[in-house]
């Protein structure tokens, strides 16, 4: 059976040359970069070619902007907090875009328990922040703007140059989650105008367990992780120094191959959505179409009438992986918090699937793909008492009204008792 | 399926993935439909009940995995049993049946028996001599 | 040129076997514990596996007790803070050793910036915690004490079990830092009495980049980095998964060599200060003699009359690699706080050398150790100005008086000007 | 050294391991001895003056490599100075001599030169009329 991976948004394979780099620092280069002697000093050398590394990939003006935190979410906590907690002096306002990512959205929740308020800028139905919006949220309290280069969910790429205009106009620092941008779209940190920046070397196919911020020499930062004086005092522990080598080797081979790896998703990903509109009929694409203002290697989508886990299982029995939004699919039983921000009706969050493309993606892969979610789609739309209620006309489609029946939103509260959320 | 790793064990994966009794019944004297708030299931179950014993059972499920495996295990497990053995049907002989069930996902089983007692609600409202039988025994039963 | 790595405490040589249960989940199995995929499910049972071998390591009683972290720091940050914040209402006050590691030193000083307060329990002059002042200090405000199993820098070995049965007495749970213990004595949680314990697979030839915290069910934790629902939502981020692959192997390793690795290693401890001290006049032992009370990993010297960076380099010049706790290896200029708990003299403090021990070290090695180390304290001591003072009656000696001549202190103190710190 | 990763450049390590004029000077006619109350470092300067020129430099040093290593240089560069010279010698000649310190350990070579001005000034205590020489001179120099 064909093994199709379109899962790269969760975890991508390491690059054979970055394990072939980081191999000798397991057991041979073993050394704590703390050490004052050699088997310290040597890993000193590999932990500043691989800041060097992250620097070049987005263009920092110095690789001491760089810190290695051990994950994207470790690197948003300490954008987050570490600028709140060093300027709670100034002011206790944050502003961050409706739809960034858990590791933002509960960095600010858990600062609000603590007394920060934060005002939260909606988006468009594409997922696209109200830039308007916020240039009014910013306040003489605001000490920190987060907005994501790229959403991790449907893949939008946000207006972050002119956010960063408003930002530098409004003196008030920038942080932009690059997580799932880095490695796929070229970043510039100094076009930004962001005082900060964060990105994960495995979502481009470096190791995991290393995170990277880039913190602008002028911006204030406290550390949220206390302890030695590592990562000049902006990160205690000791560091990860194979996954760090590797992650260098990773930004390095990135920063070369972007412009391929781009061009090649760009092309399966107008294939793989082409295929599906055409053969699958009430199915959504969630985000902007595929285009300038949409990362090349984001499919999100929503078929009606069928849930999102039975998809995702389907496919994963036929070789295809791929995630979703949907509520069955998360621990807490909720829709992509993404999803209901963009307005997507409950029944079409429901049936959610992600698949997030990769540089050994094929087009035969995208055929291949789209062949199988049609018979998938057949077989649950034949268990579902939706379909059929649809089709005697009960209920209408959200995607394309025929103008009759309940919605499924008021079918489904009516059978369950409750509002669905 | 060998060396496949599988989100549910292997009796939850078969009854998803073979669904038993999915569908609807031509003319069911019972038929429930009801969904989970939590997470937005939806689960139908279809009854033709004969001589007080559930003769045959039919489901369709919106709704995980789980969901499905669930009411494809339950009407298993009802057809042939009477209506009063079916009214104390617990979402317990589901979960026992597919050899257990993610602790998040106990609520598909729970969907499956209160789909199957909204069908049996709904035959016994098609059927009030029912009712007033059960309620002339009751006093002897309690 | 002999080489002999002395310094395990800072970090040891993956175990070869580790890496090979690593290796695969670089390339091959590279999914994310969190996708309900094949990819995910994969290396979710290699999750649940390790797990167990971490639980097995200390005693505990199910793997779900165990967390996984990005170090040792992170799982005292969380330890610490992640109980502090989760007990809010109880109470903000906390009970630690004077010779924590940094790690829990400064998670509790940034808890103490926003509102809690500590009490640090004195140590006596080889280290070990003052049991009655530890009992005195819990109030009813107390939601946690601290105490370290065996101390980073000096090896003693605390009453954890009697301080374990005093919290208990008070209803208070105990977090033990065994980072300098796990892999070299038996750790049982439940012996202990321990709610929470933390280490660093690191230390005993595990990878860098992952770090366990146990916590018994029965204690009341909150995440402190915010995200997605990882680790039962007390830890958000992608797992380090191949680390934590490494990790489990070397926890089950460790688990069965440890009376081994604790035996060899006594042996060259004891013969390596029996060398350094019947070879090297005014040498000092920091923390209790070889045995019962003291690890069998550390020794802790400080040589009088010449310091410590000078001797570190000569070591290392000599193909030895050692640590040292004086004010000039660290960057803050400032000399280990545990030598300043146990009221070393500035002097001997100064002179600090921390050597540790593993598996792989042999008996020549000590041999060329103790040779060698004769030679460069020779070497330095002919550079030294107090040497000379000392030999011409001007000072006198902290470690063997003579009973003329000023302190080494008054000495430094009259020509600095200032009084050392 | 190929194939060594050291702390230090290897002119700072070079001094570190083969310091120059290490030692003291029997009848010195000036003797410095400066402690760094910030890292607790002791170093002592002993010089031999002839004619108002160094003719000689030796150093004694309790402290880490670059504590060595400056002295060392210190003595180097001072030797063959008159004491004029020597009296605006700067940290900043060590550091650049042993090309580059880092910056943590810059207060050594500061250290440096206290113990060199130390010295001197022990000698020109010595030697008061020296002082008045000076003193007489100082309203043309200013
Ligand atoms: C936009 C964004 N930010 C942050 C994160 C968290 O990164 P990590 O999983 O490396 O901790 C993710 C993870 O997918 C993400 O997509
Ligand atoms: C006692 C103790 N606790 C905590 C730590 C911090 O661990 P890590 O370096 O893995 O972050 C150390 C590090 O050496 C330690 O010795």
């Amino acid at each position: 059976m064909r093994q199709v991976y379109l899962d790269h948004q969760s975890a991508t394979p390491l690059l054979p040359e970055a394990f072939e780099a980081m191999r000798p620092y397991f057991t041979e280069y073993y050394g704590n970069a703390s050490s004052l002697h050699q088997h310290g000093l040597r890993v000193r050398d590999a932990l500043k070619k691989a800041r060097q590394q992250m620097a070049a990939l987005i263009h920092a003006e110095s690789e001491d902007e760089i810190f290695f935190t051990s994950d994207g979410t470790e690197s948003a906590n300490l954008a987050i907090k570490g600028v709140a907690y060093a300027n709670e002096r100034k002011g206790k306002h944050l502003v961050i875009s409706a739809t960034e990512h858990p590791s933002v959205v509960n960095s600010v929740e858990f600062l609000e328990k603590q007394g920060w308020t934060c005002t939260r800028v909606p988006v468009d139905r594409e997922g696209r922040v109200d830039l308007k919006g916020l240039e009014a949220a910013i306040t003489p309290q605001t000490v920190l703007v987060a907005l994501h280069h790229v959403n991790h969910d449907i893949g939008t790429i946000q207006p972050v140059v002119e956010a960063g205009k408003i930002c530098a106009k409004a003196g008030v620092p920038l942080y932009v989650d690059c997580e799932a941008s880095a490695g796929w779209l070229p970043i510039d940190v100094r076009e930004f105008g962001a005082a900060l920046v964060s990105f994960s070397p495995h979502r481009f196919y470096g190791p995991k367990g290393v995170g990277v911020l880039y913190r602008n020499k002028r911006a204030r930062i406290v550390s949220i992780l206390h302890g030695g004086v590592q990562e000049g005092g902006r990160r205690a522990g000791t560091e990860n120094i194979p996954a760090i080598v590797g992650a260098g080797v990773a930004a390095e081979v990135a920063a070369r191959e972007l412009p391929q790896w781009r061009a090649h998703t760009a092309v399966l990903q107008k294939r793989l959505w082409d295929g599906l509109s055409r053969d699958i009929p009430f199915i959504k694409l969630n985000g902007p179409i595929p285009g300038p203002d949409r990362v090349s290697t984001n499919i999100n989508i929503s078929t009606e009438f069928i849930e999102g886990e039975g998809q995702l299982l389907l496919c994963d029995l036929n070789g295809i992986a791929v995630a979703s939004g949907s509520s069955c699919v998360s621990k807490s039983l909720k829709i992509s918090h993404v999803l209901s921000a963009i307005g997507l009706d409950h029944a079409l969050a429901q049936g959610n699937l992600i698949l997030t493309l990769g540089k050994d993606n094929t087009e035969a892969d995208m055929d291949y793909v789209v062949e199988t979610f049609v018979r998938i789609v057949d077989k649950l739309r034949g268990m579902s008492p939706m379909w059929e209620e649809f089709e005697r006309g009960v209920i209408d489609s959200v995607i394309a009204p025929r103008g009759f029946g309940k919605s499924f939103s008021e079918h489904a509260a009516a059978v369950s008792g409750k509002a669905a959320h | 399926m060998s060396d496949t790793y599988t989100l549910y064990n292997p009796t939850v994966m078969d009854h998803f993935m073979n669904p038993r009794n999915m569908g609807d019944l031509r003319d069911a004297d019972g038929v429930g439909e009801v969904g989970a708030a939590a997470c937005g299931d939806i689960m139908k179950i279809s009854l033709k009940i004969r001589d007080g014993k559930i003769e045959d059972a039919r489901f369709k499920t919106f709704g995980c995995g789980s969901a499905i495996a669930s009411s494809s295990m339950a009407t298993e497990l009802i057809k042939g049993r009477t209506i009063e053995e079916a009214m104390t049907f617990s979402n317990q002989e589901v979960v026992n049946a597919l050899g257990g069930l993610p602790p998040v996902k106990i609520h598909c089983s729970v969907l499956a028996e209160e789909a199957l007692k909204a069908a049996l609600e709904d035959y016994v409202k098609r059927h009030p001599e029912l009712a007033e039988r059960a309620a002339a025994a009751e006093p002897v039963s309690a």
